[in-house]
């Protein structure tokens, strides 16, 4: 059918694996903060973590620069670090404050920074797809050689938007890179009851090139995106990624309070735990011996200070006004 | 009678009539889970013929569940929340709301989409809407907004033995209100009856879903000033029963309708503008809408709030209406 | 991928062909007296024509009883007749009569029976997929067999219903046939330029089984059914045939009052025109010593007294009354 | 000026604009061919990358609309007949209208949605609806509904001039209404400012989109028994000008409302409570509203006559209203 990728033989190297691993800690550091803030009662909404994906995000972004473009989904953090988004205006946005990235009117769900090229997380499944098909078509236009990706589930994958936009993608050719975070659940169903067949053929059936990957390995994402971005830059259409992974925490923070059962066994759970993007990007940099113990150790403090940073300045921020509100709608206009 | 919350009103509703009726269905996102628990248990019960986890797939969702319904099968679509009927609109805008006059009355159309409404709780623009304005316009299809557990149940088991397709919309924030509900298996609440909730004559205030509890609230503080209210709560909006409203009015001369939708075209307007012409003679004074500002609702909570309706805001209105 | 079908053994044999060529030339003839009507101003609508497609909806609608579903398009007249609708009810309609299969309430664009379990022409492309897919559901929780026929054109196959129904259709196991009647144009764009690639590798992907077919041989299409229909009696799920055809006459027949330039070439027309289902299968039926001039002149004026008749029936029916739109919209309640 | 129809007066006007931004990209289904010529020439002028067809995809086109915006690229999507904005539905309701406040104003939102509403040509029910009053609810997205050449040219201008979702409503038959149109390549018609068209004195009568046409021959009639009609057409319905509405029934005393739309939540609907509500003391009789009803569109042509809004039925509502 499609050609699927060759493997790039360029690799990130270790400086670079570096500076994700970082990323990846302070997405993670981040979560954990807000997860604990949520569970403390602190945060008006929920939060959906993206926990055990980092790699994803940070693997795809770091190709990226402030011109190119992310749509994400309602799990939308990582994405927004990734790509460059301030932990400060993402806790704050979280924790509803008028420093945060959205000035406390979006919340979790809507994490966005259009100066980093972040279109934005979304309450929609599904509807950061459009968005960033549209992003892609604005960089086409444009002819500057950015580029789009979309990230979305694997339940996303179920939305008729998908192929919509595989179809219109391949017709235009658009500098677009869809990237299927599979963590095997749509929220609390085993993604083999909700999608049949193997997502990656969807793609395929429209001539879209197509790679699956180890979605938790962010050496083999970054290879991954790598060529996609890079296809896509030279304007030669649309790639699709299917990374696989898992997310460590519950759909959202609050599942407990109103799930009867489990929906994962611990078995599984721990299973992935075992492969947790982190620790094996530490393992492979020590491998490498390009990380040390005591290294790591300084690069956790440098996230934790930052992680402590943000929330401080989250809470010294104050709420936001209902003058943002309206003057928030329209431009030059009154609701 | 027994004492259950709304959407245990609702989950009872299911059980009795998917028990009664062998064909009914249901089908949505997660139903087998249930967060919002009112499809709790059914799956244990009906099995997996009849209660269906579906893909997110709302354009497939609405679609099918107008045609098993056109095929005879009476379809419960739960679409989670009421935007996401947005996002699968066309089976339900293009498709329930016309078939039935598209083929000259063939059509039966036991289909009920079922959704919770309205903001309160931070989930943000896009978790928050309250579009039953919306479907109201639609023309063809009915639109319950039960507030109380009682009517919740009557009225879905009404929607359940009828052949109208009908949008059912759980007030989020008032699913776990509390009331006395009966156990009778045919006990039903009809479409198109407006619920006096509260015999008065000075004021009518009409409320619909969740500010039905505001609106209580509101009476009972207007009470202490010696004012009487006349509580209506419509119940359902298609059809819509301006009968009881305007009678009230003609009796009290004064209306406050209170609606959490976004105001342009609310179903606040839209009483208003019924009442205001067919008891035009009665009115002592203009006719005041408690609802919520033409914009998305904010993530920030104390910014919710302050958008929202609420008992004060509802005194509010009541007052400058009475002062004139 | 998904196995495609093993061609099946059996073929309808010469009565049966000759039962399916008067079907066809009953819906060519009644939509000719459609497509004049059109042009002499006397319909108050649009009409879609389906010339040259016929062999489609008669090949497949064959194996169908009334209890079995059809779910159909704007280009429904065939579909209708085809399921067993009668002509004087869908020209009495058409031409907007009390007696029409809708009262004259739906037109052209919504005809229905639903006692010929013809669930209805449907004005929205794609929209006619959901309700049949419904129509499936039904049919499998009654479990007495039926089946549900999906019929939609390639522009319709861009729809993002139609994968959401692929997906959901073979978890669910429906027994459903989607019938796509490529016909190389979504209005006045050809296929090449709406569609990436090939669509039934976009149904393969799911894992649905596919056929591809010659659409304008009634024999093809009526074994490629005889073999989707027999696996979703069986309970065995979902299947996909695209058949490829043309329509003879215009997207719409009002077409030339707006179009500018023709979109497709004589050239073109006239090669199809040679492929004319109804020709090519009194070719056949003369070739296999089952029709002679005779019974063909016979069967011709069978069919144009029949028609002949409806038009009859049609104009001397009365309009709608008011009365029955009000009835029309609920069961017992008033708009 | 030059004399045109209104559907070259929005041709004409998204020749200047595109011309005159660069950036300006137009996509639809056969937008190259133009079923209603709106588009006509565009493909041969600014060539394909600029203009696009798209497959039917109604939710990816209205989803990358707003991406593209967002992107910096403003779009106009054109959606053909209104009903298929409801198939792409989630674009418009849960995007469009809700990116800019969730994003804390940061989106700028150049996105106009072209789409032609309207019965009266025996569509069915499918393709003939008048669905403002359901875009008017959503909060956040501009209206456009013209009913001359002119104002379609200007609107039009002011929206691909602008930085606001709008969605732009093109009146079906009256799609060969004649008029005179401005040739100044910055003439501009303001969002927010309706059009007062007739002054008088003795009743006010507000009508939308086709329906300005029913009414200025509904002026003409009622002027023939010396009744003087001031004639409002608010052009758009978001903004919505109840500024110049409430003035003028603050001086006549006197509404009628004509708008094609279902009555439920329609536009009328809305104009009438905020009129009872804003003009109350001024109010001499009820205000009365002509739409059409609440069921989908027939086929039959004589049927969907008569439930539309037409000259007669406003002439009947005015004297009704002068009456008491
Ligand atoms: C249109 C729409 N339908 C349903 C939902 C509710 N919902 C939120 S997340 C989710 C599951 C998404 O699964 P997936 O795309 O795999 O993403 P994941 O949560 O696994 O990251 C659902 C059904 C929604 N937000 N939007
Ligand atoms: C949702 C929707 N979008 C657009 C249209 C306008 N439209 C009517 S027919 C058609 C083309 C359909 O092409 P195809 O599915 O191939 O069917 P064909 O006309 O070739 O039989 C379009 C775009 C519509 N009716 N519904
Ligand atoms: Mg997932
Ligand atoms: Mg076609």
């Amino acid at each position: 059918m499609s050609q699927p990728n060759t493997r790039h033989n360029s690799t990130p190297g270790s400086e670079r694996l570096t500076a994700m691993l970082e990323r990846m800690l302070l997405i993670r550091r981040t979560e954990e903060q807000l997860g604990a803030d949520s569970r403390a009662g602190e945060l008006p909404g929920n939060v959906h973590l993206c926990a055990g994906q980092e790699a994803i995000a940070v693997g795809v972004c770091n190709h990226l620069s402030d011109s190119d473009y992310v749509g994400s989904t309602h799990r939308g953090h990582g994405h927004f670090l990734a790509k460059g988004g301030s932990v400060r205006s993402l806790i704050a946005e979280v924790h509803a404050k008028s420093t945060g990235a959205c000035g406390g009117l979006g919340g979790s769900m809507h994490v966005t920074d259009l100066s980093k090229g972040m279109i934005g997380a979304n309450g929609i499944v599904g509807g950061g797809i459009g968005l960033a098909a549209g992003a892609a078509l604005s960089a086409q236009v444009a002819g500057e050689g950015q580029v789009a990706v979309a990230f979305f589930g694997d339940g996303a994958s179920s939305q008729g938007i998908l192929p919509e936009v595989f179809n219109i993608a391949v017709l235009w050719k658009l500098p677009l890179i869809l990237v299927c975070e599979y963590n095997g659940y749509s929220e609390f169903s085993a993604s083999s009851t909700v999608n049949a067949g193997e997502i990656a053929d969807r793609a395929r059936a429209f001539g879209i090139p197509t790679d699956v990957i180890d979605g938790n390995d962010v050496e083999a994402v970054w290879t991954s995106a790598a060529i996609a971005i890079e296809r896509a830059r030279k304007g030669e259409g649309p790639s699709f990624i299917e990374a696989k992974t898992y997310r460590l925490r519950g759909h959202l923070e609050a599942e407990d309070g109103f799930l009867q059962a489990p929906y994962r066994s611990e078995e599984e759970i721990d299973q992935w735990r075992a492969r947790d993007p982190i620790p094996q990007l530490v393992k492979r940099l020590t491998e490498m011996s390009a990380m040390s113990d005591a290294d790591f150790e300084i690069l956790e403090a440098k996230v934790a200070a930052e992680v402590k940073d943000a929330l401080q300045f989250a809470n010294d921020s104050e709420p936001p006004e209902m003058e943002r509100v309206l003057s928030s709608v329209f431009v030059d206009q009154l609701p | 009678m027994a004492k259950m919350r709304l959407t245990q009103a609702i989950n009872a509703a299911y059980f009795e009539e998917m028990e009664r009726n062998e064909r009914i269905v249901l089908f949505g996102e997660d139903v087998e889970v249930s967060m919002f628990g009112d499809t709790r248990g059914l799956h244990a019960k009906f099995g997996s013929n009849r209660i269906r986890n579906t893909p997110i797939s709302e354009s497939a969702m609405t679609g099918m569940a107008v045609g098993a319904a056109m095929a005879g099968t009476p379809a419960i679509c739960h679409l989670m929340f009421s935007n996401f009927a947005l996002t699968g609109f066309d089976g339900i805008a293009n498709q329930a709301a016309k078939l039935r006059l598209m083929t000259g009355g063939q059509a039966r159309l036991p289909v009920t989409f079922v959704a919770a409404i309205g903001a309160g709780t931070s989930t943000g623009a896009q978790h928050s809407d309250t579009p039953y304005p919306m479907f109201m316009n639609l023309g063809g299809i009915n639109i319950a907004v039960p507030a109380t557990p009682a009517d919740a149940k009557g009225l879905m088991k009404s929607a359940l033995r009828g052949f109208n397709p009908t949008i059912f919309l759980l007030p989020r924030v008032r699913g776990a209100t509390s009331g006395e509900v009966s156990e009778d298996p045919d006990f039903l609440v009809p479409y198109g009856k407006a619920s006096v909730m509260q015999e008065g004559s000075d004021i009518t205030i009409v409320a619909i879903g969740s500010c039905v509890h505001h609106a209580i609230r509101a009476a009972k503080a207007l009470a202490e000033d010696g004012i009487s209210v006349e509580l209506i709560d419509p119940r359902t909006l298609v059809p819509l029963d301006t009968d009881t409203i305007v009678a009230s009015v003609r009796k009290t001369g004064r209306l406050v309708v209170v609606d959490e939708a976004r105001d342009r075209c609310s179903a606040a307007s839209h009483i208003a503008a019924v009442v205001g012409d067919e008891a035009f003679s009665s009115l002592k004074a203009s006719i005041k809408r408690v609802t919520s500002p033409n914009i998305p609702m904010p993530y920030a909570p104390a910014l919710e709030r302050a958008l929202l309706p609420d008992p004060d805001k509802i005194v509010a209105a009541a007052r400058l209406t009475l002062a004139s």
